[in-house]
């Protein structure tokens, strides 16, 4: 299969260029990850856009161009501190191989003595140019104890002080991955603790893929939404219903990078229009949605968005808002979410909607399915998600007793992470230990179809 | 089995046509996937269903054998389909697939380097990912496995999507040809570790390597040759519980044995006065038994150059 | 400590014997663990009691004073068959010590031409009186397919013949842990889906140990009763207490090897006999109850039980019932859940139970405990086991909002179980996903104490 | 803390008394052990507290601070004293707690070997487990760690049950003074296969070994060791997972968003609305974090001669 395969590859490399960008642009959303997860920052990459870290402001414009996945750390110039690319090949080994059982830490008493450099002369080294990297260099060879602290208490030692002295920013891609976890960890809150493998676990038991027509109810302020339109890749619509006047919100969906291709195809409209079976009335409802509300959410201010994230729970996590940088051009998402044209909701009320995915934690599941459900296709599938477990059960015998679908489960995922070192290898002693649950079924072919 | 074609789609209008797949389903663990024949039938426990009364039917249909039984006829899909395939290996599962497609970032248009092949359970849901623009390539030492797994793809209308080659992965690495285009590679074998320099070769910079183990020991040495190279090395392991709801009858206890203190009046507890105070609850709890352990997952992202 | 601390520990070593005994005695309770948990029996012992493996009934008789932890296997003698035990320096290793990676299944035609040696010539080989190893044996030599399997496959295959010609039993002491695991494998609906690592942490939850008196609602066949007794080993008491008439069954108590110290701890009082606030009249209940009830449950038949387990799920299950053996003397545990006498039902009502541990799934926990809380002692623990979760968060919220108890908690075990074998190392494959919920409290002294 | 001495056994007689252990309860995750002491106080952000104004009182009464915050005074457990004693070492939660009793086998007049004593968390409810008339001995390395143990387990009432030695066990091994006396041995050492010969020669016939070990090298090299003269070798892992109870309004939709169809009529949705289709349940989730590990706890049977 050699010419044709790579003649397909690299055919198909080139058609998803944007959508699947591997290098940062002028006006990409980039997802900031400042020593190894401790703050998670959003920000749009614009010449004048800048980063506080510590208490200094970086300006981004390094970071445009760079592959996704670049790694950054700041360095001493002439007109101050800036952000500069770390050499990949220069990237030591992250871990120590081994641990040296000979020694312990016994002896050590861990007091300020044991470091002999003061603020005073770091304060001055920077004022010399010193990178931040030397001053680590330095605090090890002026530490008394240094020298006997296990292998592993010194990768400790200079992890720690290379997390202040010498930062290290690293470019991530908004993907729905890194978005949803950025968001799991700082804003839980916001997405409704919705965790990336229950997200991920949706978008499979609602079969998402291009060229479907995807109904969701997605109050966890966009995440389910942009993850949908990820997976559709501008192939198909994803609609978010919305009950009453005013369509929820879509914030999130402004983190991914999508092209204007792939926001048009995000529509938003109400549960109402939706369901009336008079398509004449139903265009006129489009055009009133889209003429009472203020604004699509999408239009909405907070531009950058920190994700500080610190291991100590007693930091306190300010959200940092950064004007400026957002508004400028290309704003590919700003036509995310806008209503669903009349044309649009006609097509949907005769074929009706390929899948359901409902994201809304507050709102009893079955009150909403109920009213949803005849506005599927024939044999599609859904999947609900919900932090309590009692109204899914709930929900789940009334659709079973009114016999709407089949194929009905209550899942729960369970996630766990691992430590893999040499002679040290365990699940991680923190963990999530809740990503919800999920009901999803099968809708199929009866009295109310 | 994806809309792609758009004839497929799904659509209150759409009925099942002589040569569709449908996934017969007789209960949640009894399912069958079916290729629909004008002249044939198919008969179960609970007699025999004509394939000629099923076309025209939309589909979530039911269908009646000449008992008067009826199964239902699903669309297919990546999540059905795993649970009809034939089993020519151990496969994943949908909660493992799932956060495979999630962690390596796949979107339509992507291109992912798969071995081994196995029974195409991984494979049927990458090429739903990577649809309509990308494509699966999927390698396995045996001829006859990828033979089957061919029949298969051709079966579901995914051979436009999935291409599956014969070649042993650990021993020779993936084809040259795909040098630097592969936006991920996932690896499901039992020497991960000698195919990781090759898959490394593939990927295009910051793409996404999973290799999928059995046993903490494979994870061990991989995570070893992985460190030279990637980053953002985490190995995982995701297992799904599910849930048993039923109505409950939870007695409220006798208020007599319970509360009538001093008194010398007492009633025999009898089974009336449970019936009488008891109260039928719709209530959920997890299903005993589950899969206990299917693999770890190890994903790793190339660094850049 | 060393001349002291061997005198302590030599005393403290006799003053167990009965309740510790680590040898087998005519009369003792049993279980047999039939290749490696595939079986398991619960039998007493006596030279007239038999077990039945394969076609053949097995006298018991050889197994009274053999160490618990003992290995008999099938030998065969001029009158037959019998068990004898296995020496354990002729036990080999339990696993081979590596993987043959070289080697794989693929050239392997599983059919039954594999095997040259027939049914015919097994018999022969029997009544030649061949053992079951040296048979394993033959039909290893005999294999076509033998010699090519990889040394995992090779294991496999001695495995299950040696299983079908070669049984092993291993004699277990049958102490909580093995109990609970036996019912829990092979009846698990009849002690309430109780895994034996929820069992634990509801004898840690109510801090149950010697010299307490412990209130235990247990419709679980006696299992809590039967764990609480082991823990108290006869300093204190264990109310097994009762809705209505009828005393709960209290059959598993009966496998235990209680001594009659201990059984006399174990007893049975209807909850509004400890209700009643009259001491006078309390008493004449205590005797009513004893009158009218017909038997004690512990006087119940099935003598010995068969938790035949197999890891198969197609097999059937049947239980064995033996007669003969269980009615042969010393048998201890019949006085076990005999009417509480007035004086300790006084003492009771006077100072208040130590704690309580609820095993009651078809009953509603609130409507049980807020009558037993002021049976309690300030500051005692308890601990309800529940299969469902909302239940028990009703009975939280009402004991939080009525200021009954306090440090409520609702937790859920979850226990994996790991294969460690050299490069094959991993959680089992298949698991109990569920081992109930708890809610356990400390009770405050309010009002209601 | 054990109910061994008659006169603190709890009782609705039972009154706190001078030089009572008391475990002062603010919260669920606020607690402290308080020895009372007549002229002493309690100081916290709620205010003062003075001991003498406990005494008297029965043990689960609420006691009031100068400002009129109360707190509550309970009888102490090995339970809450796992939540209030001084960590000096990682310690051992009620979950592997329970299972080590449990496996171990314990029962009122068991000897029992523990190395290391740690904080001695584990060991106190080893001591209540063999109570009355068993022993618990249990090892640590650092001088001043078994020291503290000791007065812990002075103030606690256990210092009858429970011998604190200094020793290195896997260096030493335990002491030969109890060769074969040992019902069961308690491990929780960085490299526990150096001190498994000597648990060998202590225990008892079908005694019980534990080795508790974080990381899985530690359990694949103890395994090892342990199968030339074990039996019964499995490994566990045991987490808890805890629930959050509360009360929630779980909005009922819209109805008329929802079902009026083809009607021109539609209110505008309001807060107001939502509220009235409201309705507050009483219901459970899980806490969101939780312990993710705490290490493997490996038994084994001593093979029987």
């Amino acid at each position: 299969m050699s010419a044709i395969a790579r003649d397909d590859a690299a055919s198909a490399a080139e058609a998803v260029a944007v959508h699947n960008a591997r290098v940062t642009w002028e006006g990409c959303s980039v997802l900031l990850d400042i020593n190894d997860g401790d703050r998670l920052v959003f920000c749009r990459l614009s010449p004048a856009a800048t980063v506080k870290i510590g208490n200094n402001n970086y300006s981004l414009r390094p970071l445009i161009g760079c592959p996704f996945g670049s790694l950054f750390q700041v360095d001493s110039g002439a007109d101050g501190p800036f952000l500069s690319r770390v050499d990949p090949s220069s990237q030591g080994k992250e871990v120590p191989d081994s641990i040296d059982e000979s020694k312990d830490n016994r002896a050590l008493v861990d007091n300020n003595k044991a470091q002999t450099l003061t603020g005073e002369d770091i304060n001055a080294m920077r004022s010399q140019g010193a990178t931040g990297d030397e001053i680590v260099e330095a605090l090890i060879a002026n530490s008394a104890t240094f020298e006997n602290k296990t292998s592993f208490s010194q990768e400790k030692y200079r992890l720690k002080k290379q997390k202040k002295y010498a930062p290290k920013i690293l470019v991530r891609r908004p993907f729905t991955r890194s978005i949803c976890e950025a968001y799991f960890k700082k804003y839980p809150h916001r997405i409704g603790f919705l965790r990336v493998d229950t997200l991920s676990l949706l978008l499979s038991m609602a079969n998402v893929t291009a060229n479907s027509n995807i109904l969701v109810v997605d109050t966890l302020s966009g995440i389910l939404t942009g993850a949908v339109a990820e997976r559709l890749g501008g192939h198909g619509h994803v609609c978010s219903a919305y009950m009453g006047g005013t369509p929820y919100s879509l914030d999130i969906v402004r983190m991914f990078n999508f092209s204007s291709e792939i926001c048009k195809r995000i529509v938003s409209c109400s549960i109402s229009d939706l369901s009336t079976t008079d398509t004449a009335n139903s265009e006129n409802n489009g055009k009133h949605v889209a003429a009472t509300e203020s604004q699509p959410m999408t239009l909405q201010p907070s531009d950058m968005e920190d994700v500080t994230v610190s291991l100590e729970k007693e930091t306190s996590y300010n959200l940092t808002e950064t004007n400026g940088s957002f508004n400028l051009k290309p704003c590919k998402s700003s036509k995310a979410g806008e209503p669903a044209s009349a044309e649009v909701v006609r097509m949907w009320k005769e074929s009706g909607f390929s899948s359901l995915i409902i994201g809304a934690p507050d709102i009893d599941p079955w009150s909403i399915i109920k009213g949803l459900l005849p506005l599927l296709s024939h044999s599609a599938p859904f999947a609900i998600y919900h932090q309590y477990l009692q109204p899914l059960a709930t929900c789940m015998h009334n659709i079973q007793q009114e016999k709407l679908a089949i194929g009905l489960q209550i899942n729960e995922p369970w996630l766990r992470e691992f430590q893999v070192l040499p002679a040290r290898t365990h699940p991680h002693m923190q963990m999530s230990a809740f990503g919800g649950y999920i009901l999803s079924g099968t809708k199929i072919c009866g009295s109310a179809g | 089995m994806l809309p792609t074609d758009e004839t497929k789609q799904l659509s209150f209008n759409r009925r099942i046509a002589e040569g569709d797949l449908v996934i017969v389903y007789e209960r949640h663990d009894t399912m069958k996937a079916v290729k629909v024949i004008a002249g044939s039938v198919l008969q179960n426990r609970f007699g025999v269903y004509k394939h000629s009364e099923w076309i025209g039917k939309p589909f979530g249909s039911k269908a009646l054998s000449n008992k008067g039984r009826f199964i239902y006829l699903l669309a297919p899909t990546p999540e059905l389909w795993t649970l009809v395939l034939n089993h020519r290996t151990q496969i994943l599962y949908i909660a493992d697939i799932s956060l495979v497609v999630m962690y390596l970032e796949l979107v339509p248009g992507c291109v992912v380097l798969e071995s081994g092949t196995g029974s195409g359970s991984l494979s049927t849901s990458l090429a739903r990912a990577v649809a309509p623009s990308g494509h699966v390539y999927t390698f396995d030492f045996h001829e006859e496995r990828a033979a089957s797994a061919r029949e298969d793809f051709e079966k579901t209308g995914l051979s436009n999507l999935v291409t599956v080659g014969v070649r042993d992965i650990q021993g020779e690495g993936f084809p040259d040809e795909f040098i630097g285009l592969a936006d991920s590679v996932f690896l499901d074998l039992p020497q991960p570790w000698l195919a990781i320099p090759s898959a490394e070769k593939m990927l295009k910079q910051d793409g996404v390597l999973c290799s999928f183990s059995p046993c903490i020991e494979q994870v061990q040495r991989s995570c070893e040759v992985l460190r030279s190279s990637f980053t953002d090395i985490r190995t995982f392991e995701i297992l799904l519980r599910s849930y048993d709801v039923r109505e409950v009858n939870i007695k409220d206890s006798n208020e007599d044995g319970l509360v009538v203190s001093g008194s010398r009046k007492r009633r025999q507890f009898s089974q009336e006065d449970a019936e009488e105070n008891s109260g039928h609850q719709v209530l959920a709890r997890p299903s005993p038994e589950a899969r206990g352990h299917t693999g770890y997952l190890t994903f790793a992202r190339l660094k850049c150059l």
